[in-house]
C-alpha cells in the first residue's frame, strides 16, 4: 500500500497532445506508470507515445479503465476538463496546469467533493510512489524507493528534496506535491491522514512556504492525529515581506503567514525544523533510526 | 494581481447597483474648482488621491472643501504628493455625505476552507486590523449557494439595522457578492460602508482582480500593478521578476526554490537583488529572454538555481549559452550555475561547452555566488565572454 | 405552466444572444403585406401561426410567400384558422432562410436524477417523438457546473459539425443553458435549429416558463395559458380548477385525493363535469370562493371530498355554509359531503346544523353522488335552501 | 427503529410564527414528538406554543440539538431557509412549503447532497412514526402504531390511505409523504432501501399517482433490492390526458407517466395492485399474515 496510487493506478492524460503532455506521458510510462489514455477532443483515435487518444475522458475510462487522470490541459479549459473526468467517474486527478482562477478553483473543488473525487493541484507536480505509479511531472530522476513520505507546497524544490534524500540513501514512499495556489484540491491537512494510515511511511517530510495558513493548519493536524516523526522546512525565511514570491500567492500580508508563525507551529506541533533544505535528509535519517529502536 | 484605484472600484461597484457617491476623476486643480463652481459636484466635498497605496488619510491625500477655492488648494496640495513611490496624479472628487454611521465589509477567499469569505464588522472607518476579533463577523460563502438570506440577515444583525436601511443592506450583499464572483475579484473591500439616511452606501472601494482570470476580463489587461518598469517588462514576457535592495541576481525555477535558494544565500552573507523566477518553461528563448532582463538589473553577480522539471536542464542552458552571446559588454556580470534534475547531463555538457560549469551543491554554489558577488572572484566568465 | 408563443420565446432567445431569424409579428393581412412590401421583411418569407397547440405545419398554419401578394393571401388564409379551440389572431412573418441541416435541441427536466437535460438530435425539423431513441443525445447538466466544454463538443460531434458552425453552435449552447437557467424555464425547445451558412440559427422556440418561479418573473404574469374562462378565474384565486365533459362537480383537496376521487367515480359510472382542488388552505372565504365557482359551472350534483391536513374540517365546513347562503336560487345543486380528519367532528356538526349530512365511507359517498346526478334524488338540500 | 425519525427526533419549526407553522407545531408536539425549537428572523426571543424561537436556526440547533426542520417558510424563501438548516448542520428536512420553483429545488437538492443531508418534500405531508415521531402535517388522527410502512406522492390521499388501514386494525411502522412535485428530495427509489432496512416494516404500501416515472423507477428498485411485500395504488386511472390534475406536476404527456404504464411496471415487479383506495387495507392485512405464515 501507498498513498493515493500504486500498482492499480492506470492513468489517462488529459491533453496528451499538447506539448507537455506529450513529454509528461513518456515520462510517467518511464517512471513505470501504466499510462493507458490520453483525450484531446477532436484528436480520438490518434495515438501519443503509444497511447491511444480518445475524444473523451468517458470513452478513455470505457475502453481502457483508467482511473486517474493528469490534466495538462491549458488554464482557461481545465474547469470544464476536470468536470469532465469526475463525470467521467474518475476519482483522483492531478492537475498540472498553472494559473487556473481560484474562483474556478473552487467551484472544481466542491464540485469534486460532492462526487467524492480529489483533486492534486492545481499547478503542482503531482505524486510519486517509486516502483508503483507516478501521476503528475516530478522528474523521474530523483526517486528511490524506500519508507520516508514527502508532502510539499512546492514543485521544483521538492524535487530539490527528494533528490537530497537519494543522495543520503533514503528512499521514499510516497511523494506529494500539492501545489502552492491559493486554492488546493488536496491540502497538508487532507494529506496527513493518508500517510499517517500508509503501513509503508515511517518518516515524514513536509516542505511548506510562506503565505496563507496551510502550514499552521497542518501544525494542529499533527499535533491532533498524527503520530510518525516530521521534519519540517518552510521556504521563504527571508523573503521581503508585502513581495510576491514567484507566480504562487506567496504573499505576506498582515504578520500572518510568516515563516515564523509557521516554523513556531510545528515546532510546538512536534516537529523537526530544518533550516535549509539540505539539512532534511540527515534530520529524516536520524528520526528514521530512533523510530526504528522504539 | 491587479489592484484597482478607488474611482475603478467605485465604477465597479456601480455595474452591479451598489450604491457610491456621485464622484469625478480630476488630474488637475483647475479642473477640481470648475467641478465645483458649475455645481457638478455638491459643497461640502471631498478630494481623494488615487493612489493605490494604503495610508492616504494620515498622509494628507484625503482632504474636506467647503468652496471652490478650497476644493483647488485641496487638490493642489494633493496632486504630486508621494505614497511609497508612488506619485498621485489623479483625484477623486465626491460630494462629502451626511453618514450616520459607519461600517466595514470586504469578501476575499478564506485558502483553509476553500471558500470566499464575507467579513464584516459594526466598526467601520478605521483600521480593520485594529478591531477586535470578537466584533468582526466571518461568514463562509458556498459557491453553489451564493450569499443567502440567513447570511445577509447576520450581517444585518450585526450592523443593528432595521426597516430600509436593512434592506437597502440586504440588496447591497448580494450585488457585493455577485461583483465578487463575476468579476473574479480576490478581494473586494467597502470600508467605509456608511449609513446615509436610510441608504447604505460605499464610500470607498478596494478591488482587486485576480491575474490568472485575466483571460475572462481583457478590460483589466491594460491597468497598472505595483511593479517596477522592469517587474513590468518581465510581467508581458511571463517572467516572475521582483526587484530587492541587494546586489546579487538570482534566477530560480518554481517559487520554492526561489524562497530556498533567498534563504541559503541570506545564510551566507548575500544580499538578493533581483530574483527571477522562470516558473515552468520548455523554451530557450524565455530563458534567454529572462537573462537579459536580469542583465538590464545590473547584478553584481548572478546565481542561476534550476532543478529540472516542466522546466529541462538542456533548455535552459541553451536559453543561457544564448543569452550569454547577446548580453552587451556594459552588462556583463560574474555567474555561478546550478542546473540538476531533468535532462540534467545534456544541460550540464551545453554550459561546460561555453564554459561554465555547474555546481551541483546547493551550499557550494551558493558560497561561489556570494563571492563572486564580493568581486574575490568571476566564479565563471558569465556574460564577460 | 406558462407557455409562450413563438415570437415571445424568439424574443427571450435574441435577449440571450441566440441568433433567430429577424422576424415581425403581423395581426392582419395588409400589415403583412406592408411589411413585406417595404422590404422590412425580406423575400422568400414564411407566415407562421403564432397558437401554442401543436400541429401548425400539417395544419395549414406555416406557409411561405415569394411576394407581396403571396404574404398577403398567406396571411388571410392563416388568420382565424382554429387550432384546438384556439383562433389564430397573430403571425410571425420572416424571412425564410435557405438552411443547409436542420437540427433538434432542447432543455428540460429529468425528474428522475433530478438534474436538467439536454437534448439534442441531428435529425431536426421532425417531430422528436419520431426519431429513434438511439440517435437522439441526452446529457444532464449538474446545476452546479452548467453545460461545460465537453458536453457542448458532444452536441457538436452528434451534429456534425465544424470549423465556425460549431463555434457558433458551442455559444449558442452556452447562452440556451443560461437562458433555461434564469429564465426558470421547464421547457426550451428548438425545432428545428437550423445550419444557415456557417451559422446556427433557431428557426422556432418553445419556451414554457415555470408557473411556480412567478415571484422571480412578473414579466410573463400576464400572458395566458391554455385555460378556460372559468379557470383563469379560479387561478387568479389561487384554486386549481379544471373543466371536462361530465355533469359532477368534485371538489376535493390535494391532486391525488382528487385524481383518487374521480377513479371512485368513474367506477361508479358517474361523470366529473369539473374538478377543483382546494390544495391546502386554511380560509373559509376561500373555501367560499371555490364552492362559487364550482356554482358557475352548472353542475347536476357536487361531491365535497375533504380529508382535512393542512385544511381543516371545520374551516371547510364553515366556507361552504357560508357558499351555501350565497349561491344564486338558479345555481343551486344537489350537494353530497364527506370531510373527515383534522377537526372532522368539529366540521362535521357545523355541516349537520345547516341540514348537511357528512357520509364517511368513500364508496357509499361516492354512490350517493352519482345517484345524485342523476335526479334519483337530491341527497342533500345543497344550495336549495 | 424506524425509518428516518424516532424517539431521539428534536425538531426546529422554521416559520414557526406563521399561522401554519404555529398550528403544526402544535400538532406534533401533541403527537408527542420534542419540537425543541422553533426559528423566524427578528423574532428571536419569543415562544409560540411554549417552543423557544430563534432568530436563526444555528442558534437553534446550538441551544437544543434540533436535528430535523420541518420547513413553512413561503416559496420565495424557501431555498435560503434549506440552505440555512444545512449549514446549520441538520441532516433532515421535511419542506411542507408549497409551490418551490424546481430550478431551487435543483439547488437546494444537490447541496444538500454534496453536505450529506436529505430532503423530505417540497409540498409533501412529511413524515411520522406512530408513537415515535411526526415531522411534517399529517393529521394525528389517522395513526396507529403498527407494522405497515407507507410511501405515497400523495398528500390527503395518504392520510385517506392511512386512516382506511387504521379503520381496518392495520397499524402503521413509518409513514412517508413524499410530495409529488417534479424534483421531490426523497423519492421512492431513495425510501425504498429504508423500508427495505427497517426490522419494524412488514408490509409496504406504495401510492402513486399519474405523471413522472417515479413508479416506473419505483418498480424497478422493488424488483431488483426489495423483498417485503408491496401492495401499490395509483390515482389519477380515469383522469383526462393532457390536463393537469391539481397543484402538482401530475401531466399525462406522450403515453409516458400513465397510470397503465405504472401499474404494469409495478405489478410485474411483484406488488399487488389496489385498484381503489379502499381497497388497500385487505390486501396489506392478507400480504401481513401470508408473510407471518412463511
Amino acid at each position: 500500500m501507498s498513498v493515493l496510487v500504486d500498482a492499480g493506478t492506470k492513468v489517462v492524460v488529459q491533453g496528451i497532445t499538447g506539448h507537455q503532455g506529450t513529454v509528461h506521458a513518456r515520462q510517467m510510462k518511464l517512471f513505470g506508470t501504466p499510462v493507458v489514455a490520453g483525450s484531446t477532443p477532436g484528436k480520438g483515435g490518434s495515438t501519443v507515445e503509444g497511447v491511444p487518444v480518445f475524444d473523451s475522458v468517458a470513452e478513455a475510462v470505457e475502453r481502457t479503465g483508467a482511473n486517474a487522470a493528469c490534466i495538462f490541459v491549458p488554464a482557461p479549459f481545465a474547469r470544464d476538463a476536470y468536470i469532465e473526468s469526475v463525470d467521467a467517474g474518475i476519482p483522483l486527478a492531478v492537475i498540472v496546469t498553472e494559473h487556473i482562477p481560484f474562483h474556478d478553483m473552487l467551484s472544481m473543488y466542491h464540485y469534486g467533493r460532492a462526487r467524492g473525487a480529489r483533486i492534486i493541484g492545481p499547478n503542482c507536480p503531482g505524486i510519486a510512489s517509486p516502483g508503483k505509479a507516478k501521476v503528475g511531472i516530478i522528474p523521474n530522476v530523483v526517486f528511490h524507493p524506500g519508507r520516508v513520505g514527502v508532502i510539499s507546497r512546492s514543485g521544483t524544490l521538492t524535487y530539490e528534496i527528494v533528490s537530497g534524500l537519494k543522495e543520503h540513501g533514503l528512499g521514499q514512499s510516497t511523494c506529494l506535491g500539492l501545489g502552492g495556489d491559493p486554492v488546493v484540491g488536496t491540502s497538508f491537512v487532507d494529506a496527513l491522514p493518508l500517510f499517517e494510515a500508509d503501513p509503508e511511511t515511517d518518516v515524514l517530510v513536509l516542505v511548506g512556504e510562506i503565505g496563507g495558513t496551510a502550514e499552521e493548519d497542518a501544525a494542529a493536524e499533527i499535533r491532533r492525529h498524527f503520530t510518525k516523526p516530521v521534519v519540517a522546512y518552510v521556504a521563504g525565511r527571508s523573503a521581503p515581506p508585502g513581495k510576491r514570491m514567484g507566480h504562487a500567492g506567496a504573499i505576506i500580508a498582515r504578520g500572518k503567514g510568516t515563516a515564523e508563525s509557521k516554523l513556531n507551529a510545528l515546532r510546538e506541533a512536534g516537529a523537526e525544523i530544518a533550516r535549509f533544505p539540505y539539512e532534511i535528509p540527515e534530520i529524516a535519517a536520524r528520526l528514521q533510526k530512533e523510530r526504528a529502536r522504539r | 494581481m491587479v489592484k484597482l484605484a478607488e474611482w475603478r472600484g467605485k465604477e465597479i461597484f456601480q455595474k452591479y447597483g451598489i450604491p457610491t457617491p456621485e464622484g469625478r476623476v480630476v488630474r488637475s486643480a483647475e479642473e477640481a474648482e470648475k467641478l465645483v463652481r458649475a455645481g457638478t459636484v455638491p459643497l461640502p466635498c471631498v478630494l481623494k488621491a488615487q493612489v493605490l497605496a494604503g495610508g492616504r488619510g494620515k498622509g494628507g491625500a484625503v482632504r474636506f472643501a467647503a468652496s471652490a477655492e478650497e476644493a483647488r488648494s485641496a487638490a493642489q496640495a494633493i496632486l504630486g504628493l508621494e505614497f511609497q513611490g508612488e506619485k498621485v496624479r489623479e483625484l477623486l472628487l465626491e460630494p462629502k455625505l451626511p453618514l450616520a454611521k459607519e461600517f466595514y465589509l470586504s469578501l476575499t477567499l478564506d485558502r483553509s476552507l476553500r471558500l470566499p469569505v464575507l467579513i464584516a464588522s459594526a466598526q467601520g472607518g478605521v483600521e480593520i486590523e485594529s478591531v477586535a476579533e470578537g466584533s468582526i463577523l466571518r461568514l463562509p460563502i458556498h459557491p453553489f449557494t451564493g450569499l443567502v438570506g440567513y447570511e445577509r440577515r447576520r450581517v444585518v444583525r450585526a450592523f443593528g439595522l432595521s426597516g430600509p436601511a436593512a434592506q437597502s443592506l440586504d440588496g447591497l450583499l448580494t450585488r457585493l457578492w455577485t461583483a465578487f464572483d463575476r468579476e473574479d475579484a480576490e478581494l473586494v473591500e467597502i470600508n467605509p460602508l456608511a449609513l446615509v439616511g436610510d441608504r447604505i452606501v460605499a464610500l470607498d472601494a478596494k478591488v482587486i482582480i485576480e491575474d490568472d482570470a485575466g483571460f475572462r476580463h481583457p478590460e483589466y489587461a491594460e491597468l497598472l500593478d505595483d511593479r517596477t518598469p522592469l517587474e513590468e517588462i518581465a510581467r508581458e514576457k511571463g517572467i516572475a521578476f521582483v526587484q530587492l535592495d541587494g546586489n546579487i541576481g538570482v534566477i530560480a525555477n518554481g517559487a520554492g526554490l526561489t524562497m530556498a535558494t533567498l534563504d541559503v544565500l541570506a545564510e551566507f552573507g548575500g544580499r538578493p537583488g533581483v530574483f527571477l523566477d522562470l516558473g515552468g518553461t520548455d523554451d530557450p528563448a524565455k530563458v534567454t529572454e529572462a537573462f537579459l532582463l536580469m542583465a538590464k538589473a545590473r547584478p553584481s553577480a548572478v546565481f542561476l538555481n534550476i532543478f529540472g522539471g516542466v522546466t529541462r536542464c538542456d533548455t535552459v542552458a541553451k536559453g543561457l549559452v544564448e543569452a550569454m552571446r547577446q548580453v552587451p559588454p556594459t552588462d556583463r556580470f560574474p555567474l555561478v550555475a546550478r542546473i540538476r534534475g531533468n535532462n540534467e547531463a545534456e544541460g550540464t555538457a551545453i554550459l561546460r561547452e561555453a564554459g561554465v560549469t555547474s555546481v551541483p551543491d546547493l551550499k557550494e554554489s551558493v558560497q561561489a555566488a556570494v563571492k563572486a558577488a564580493q568581486g574575490a572572484i568571476a566564479a565563471s566568465p558569465g556574460g564577460s565572454r
